[in-house]
């Protein structure tokens, strides 16, 4: 199902793309307060960064980097975050997800505590979103038998 | 009778495709057109809600800081914010119904669903 | 016949739709409903509650932050299940 | 945490405690059924403290998500009617989780399990949410986060699953579209997506065309969510092919869940008046209950299959709370809610009673079941006081409910609802008698070992179902006292 694509152009083209489009990703990610964008469109954008690895080189080279326990992980660990930014003003006994409780913690004022905990919760879709289409699309396209795969091509 | 046709363009558009999504999703026989079928009936759910949010005269709602915001001065935030979610959504939609796509071809060879059926009930 | 039958349900969705935006305010209209009742908070106070100029944003990730808390579940969701459903893993059968 | 907080707390802990399970399960699998359990707990004890604070005080509680006001953010009320639902998913839940262990076991690979567990986890997340919930775009999201998991674990099952898990998902996306797309005509005409909210600007509007196409639309979505009858065909395949370990929470759960918002939709968002007598909404309702109630009980009779029989069973039940509600008196209402209530229970401990009897005999098609009894005698007497409850024999819950919907019947001089009532009443002691006479009666069976068969099943899979049987006993002993403590409140008072 998945053959090894041996060109050098797009091999070369795509190492150069892949920062560039990581960097790009946080970009989006950070002005999402202030001009369109955020962690659903960045962490998309960092999910084809890793898409693109994939399909130019082998899902081997994808996987090296970022191996399937740590994907899983990232999949748990963003929407922990989330639900973890909100739970912590369930400790100052204010309301779920209220993120002026964050006051208590940061440096700030009540305003800028949200504009803190929206930032937080967005890092967490970022990662969430970035690991599950990684995820998704890696067990899609090797028809969920990424060792199989892995085998076949290592020989 | 133009005129009238203009004033409510978006909503046309949106109907059209919410009939051809809906006729795919029932009437066509292969798995995956049904699944193409059933993308272009929630676009065009969201394009509905889209057309909601839209305002003459509105920009985009991203408030220019340093003066007070006018609400007729920037389009409604809030059809782009559930339509996000319901993009979301589609997207999971699709990669579950992908993947069972894959089990059925993996178990039958076809994704015709006369030819399915057939092999489920021998 | 199934064919059919799609048709004439296709047709009666359709014709439902059509019934409703008869009575749909004009495309774009500042002064419909959906533009005056809730929404103008989100644009007017979002600097001054969330420090967010982004309206989108801060009606995302803070007013209606819970839904997107669950939109972000649905995300993990989708992929758990796709794991669920398809990963094999070595050593087992394959 | 202070009491205050229960109502984010019952959801968010299933929710965040399936992340955990995720991860805990990456490094040791033997730690994630603990912590399932553990959680289930703490939303049972999260629902029943809210039932009884809302019983104290009288009055709905309301809990403002991220401290905003409710048009404008998201709001949880509990109230009677949601409360008494939160219960009985929360219980359900918790005695499905102890049961799913053992069965769970034998269904899936060992490296599954973690992922069945967080699917689980997070279909509970999304039927608890979707019952607290005050927000009608809330509660799309949330049902389909319960969705999704459903039709990832469907999709796990034996056989053709993965065939019926995709039937149902393209029937399930177009009930969630067309809920989605009935929200969204509402918020066009008042732009507000909180349902309180929603039902103070709806009146003046009653009559207006987009709000009837909005109505039918939310209507036919949830009718496919519950599975009503004319939009029911992906409901027998999908709950019969799913794993056993899971099939006794989603059929139960999912569909009551359903009707649970069908009462939302047709007397919070909208006014009674509207839904009874500004669209005769109730009354086409009553008529596919009618109908579903027949078609359903010959269904069930032609089936072999014990489970398939159980899931042509439950789209009759769902007649039969529809046929309540389209009753439209107190009576009715009563007993919908009540009927909704007991057929959780009554459904979930006919369901783990045939995934026991599944997994021990092999086999759930009736001919080859005779003489299961002596193998497992507490399952199968399990079943048969569930049986009886359905059917309606008097000290059992069952019949409480049914007393009351045929009460709300009269009431409304419909004597078609009555009918249907009784004969479905019928069929469903055709129907049971049938498989207690060839189990108990239908010849000897020498207990030969030509089957694989374990005479003895884990206190795992055997307290849960006494447990749901004694629910059963209960509820039917108590139903005066939960009517008038409980559900007198929930029903609308404008009827």
């Amino acid at each position: 199902m998945v053959r090894n694509l041996d060109d050098l152009i797009v091999r070369t083209c795509s190492r150069i793309m892949v920062p560039f489009l990581q960097i790009y990703s946080l970009y989006v990610y950070v002005h999402g307060h202030t001009s369109p964008g955020g962690g659903f469109q960045g962490g998309c954008i960092m999910a084809a960064s890793f898409i693109l690895l994939a399909v130019a080189y082998d899902i081997g080279e994808a996987k090296r980097r970022f191996s399937e326990r740590l994907n899983a992980l990232f999949c748990c660990l963003g929407v922990f975050i989330y639900a973890g930014t909100g739970a912590v003003s369930l400790i100052f006994s204010d309301n779920f997800l209220d993120y002026s409780a964050w006051r208590h913690i940061l440096p700030a004022g009540p305003v800028m505590a949200r504009y803190y905990g929206i930032a937080m919760i967005e890092l967490g879709v970022e990662i969430t979103v970035m690991a599950v289409m990684v995820s998704i699309f890696l067990d899609l396209v090797t028809a969920g038998e990424q060792e199989a795969v892995l085998e076949r091509n290592h020989d | 009778m133009i005129e009238y046709l203009l004033v409510k363009h978006s909503y046309w558009f949106y109907i059209a495709m919410i009939m051809v999504g809906f006729y795919g999703m029932m009437a066509k026989n292969n798995l995956m057109k049904k699944l193409i079928g059933m993308n272009i009936f929630q676009w065009s759910i969201i394009l509905y809600y889209i057309s909601i949010g839209s305002k003459k005269g509105g920009t985009l709602p991203v408030v220019i800081t340093g003066q007070a915001a006018r609400a007729a001065d920037y389009i409604n935030p809030l059809p782009h914010v559930l339509m996000l979610t319901a993009i979301v959504v589609g997207v999971a939609t699709t990669g579950i119904a992908l993947a069972l796509l894959v089990i059925l071809y993996r178990k039958y060879g076809t994704l015709e669903e006369d030819e399915i059926i057939k092999a489920i009930k021998q | 016949m199934n064919r059919l039958l799609s048709l004439c349900i296709t047709v009666l969705a359709g014709l439902l739709l059509l019934y409703g935006v008869e009575e749909f305010p004009r495309w774009g209209d500042p002064q419909q409903p959906a533009n005056v009742h809730v929404s103008p908070r989100y644009i007017e106070k979002t600097l001054p509650e969330t420090g967010v100029p982004n309206a989108v944003t801060s009606v995302l990730a803070d007013y209606r932050g819970y839904d997107t808390m669950f939109e972000t579940s649905v995300i993990f969701t989708a992929g758990v299940a796709v794991m669920m459903l398809l990963r094999r893993s070595r050593g087992k059968k394959s | 945490m202070s009491p205050e907080h229960y109502p984010s707390l019952i959801v968010v802990t299933p929710l965040m405690m399936s992340f955990i399970v995720f991860a805990a399960g990456l490094f040791n699998r033997r730690i994630c059924y603990p912590l399932v359990i553990a959680t289930l707990c703490a939303c049972f004890y999260f629902s029943v403290t809210l039932l009884a604070r809302v019983m104290q005080q009288g009055s709905p509680i309301h809990y403002y998500l991220g401290a905003w006001d409710p048009p404008w953010g998201i709001e949880y009320v509990v109230d009677h009617l949601n409360g008494l639902i939160l219960v009985s998913v929360a219980l359900i839940a918790l005695l499905v989780g102890i049961y799913s262990r053992s069965i769970a076991a034998g269904e899936f690979r060992e490296e599954k399990l973690p992922q069945f567990y967080t699917l689980f986890l997070l279909q509970v997340t999304g039927l608890l949410g979707m019952t607290i919930t005050g927000d009608a775009f809330n509660l799309y999201v949330l049902l389909e986060i319960a969705s999704f998991s459903a039709y990832a674990i469907i999709g796990m099952g034996e056989g053709a699953a993965a065939f019926a898990a995709f039937r149902y998902m393209i029937f399930g996306t177009i009930g969630a579209c067309a809920y989605l797309l009935g929200v969204g005509y509402l918020y066009i005409l008042t732009g507000s997506l909180n349902m309180a909210d929603l039902r103070d600007l709806l009146p003046p509007l009653y009559g207006s065309r987009v709000l009837m196409a909005g109505f039918a639309f939310l209507m036919v979505g949830v009718a496919i969510k519950m599975g009503l009858f004319p939009v029911h065909p992906w409901l027998p395949d999908s709950y019969t092919l799913a794993p056993s370990s899971v099939s006794a929470l989603l059929a139960p759960l999912f569909t009551k869940v359903g009707a649970y918002v069908l009462l939302r939709v047709l007397f919070t968002i909208f006014d009674p008046t509207f839904s009874v007598t500004v669209i005769p909404a109730t009354a086409v309702l009553g008529w596919l209950g009618v109908a579903g109630v027949l078609f359903a009980g010959v269904m069930a009779l032609a089936q072999a299959d014990l489970k398939r029989m159980l899931c042509y069973l439950i789209v009759a039940e769902m007649g039969f709370i529809v046929i309540g509600i389209a009753s439209a008196n107190r009576f009715g209402l009563t007993g919908a809610v009540l009927h909704t209530v007991n057929d959780m229970f009554m459904m979930a401990c006919l369901f783990t009673a045939v995934g026991t009897i599944n997994a021990c005999a092999g086999t759930r098609n009736l001919r080859d079941l005779r003489g299961i009894n002596r193998r497992l005698p507490v399952t199968m007497g399990v079943f048969v006081v569930a049986a009886l409850s359905v059917i309606g024999i008097p000290p059992l819950c069952g019949f409480f409910s049914k007393w009351y919907l045929v009460l709300g019947a009269i009431k409304a001089g419909q004597w078609a609802y009555v009918a249907a009532l009784l004969i479905s009443s019928l069929l469903s002691a055709v129907l049971f008698f049938r498989v207690i006479e060839q189990v108990y009666f239908a010849g000897h069976e020498t207990g030969d070992g030509s089957k694989t068969v374990i005479d003895r099943i884990p206190l795992s899979q055997l307290a849960p179902m006494v447990c749901l049987a004694l629910c059963i006993m209960l509820l039917g002993v108590f139903s005066g006292k939960l009517i008038n403590t409980v559900i007198a409140f929930a029903v609308p008072a404008a009827l």
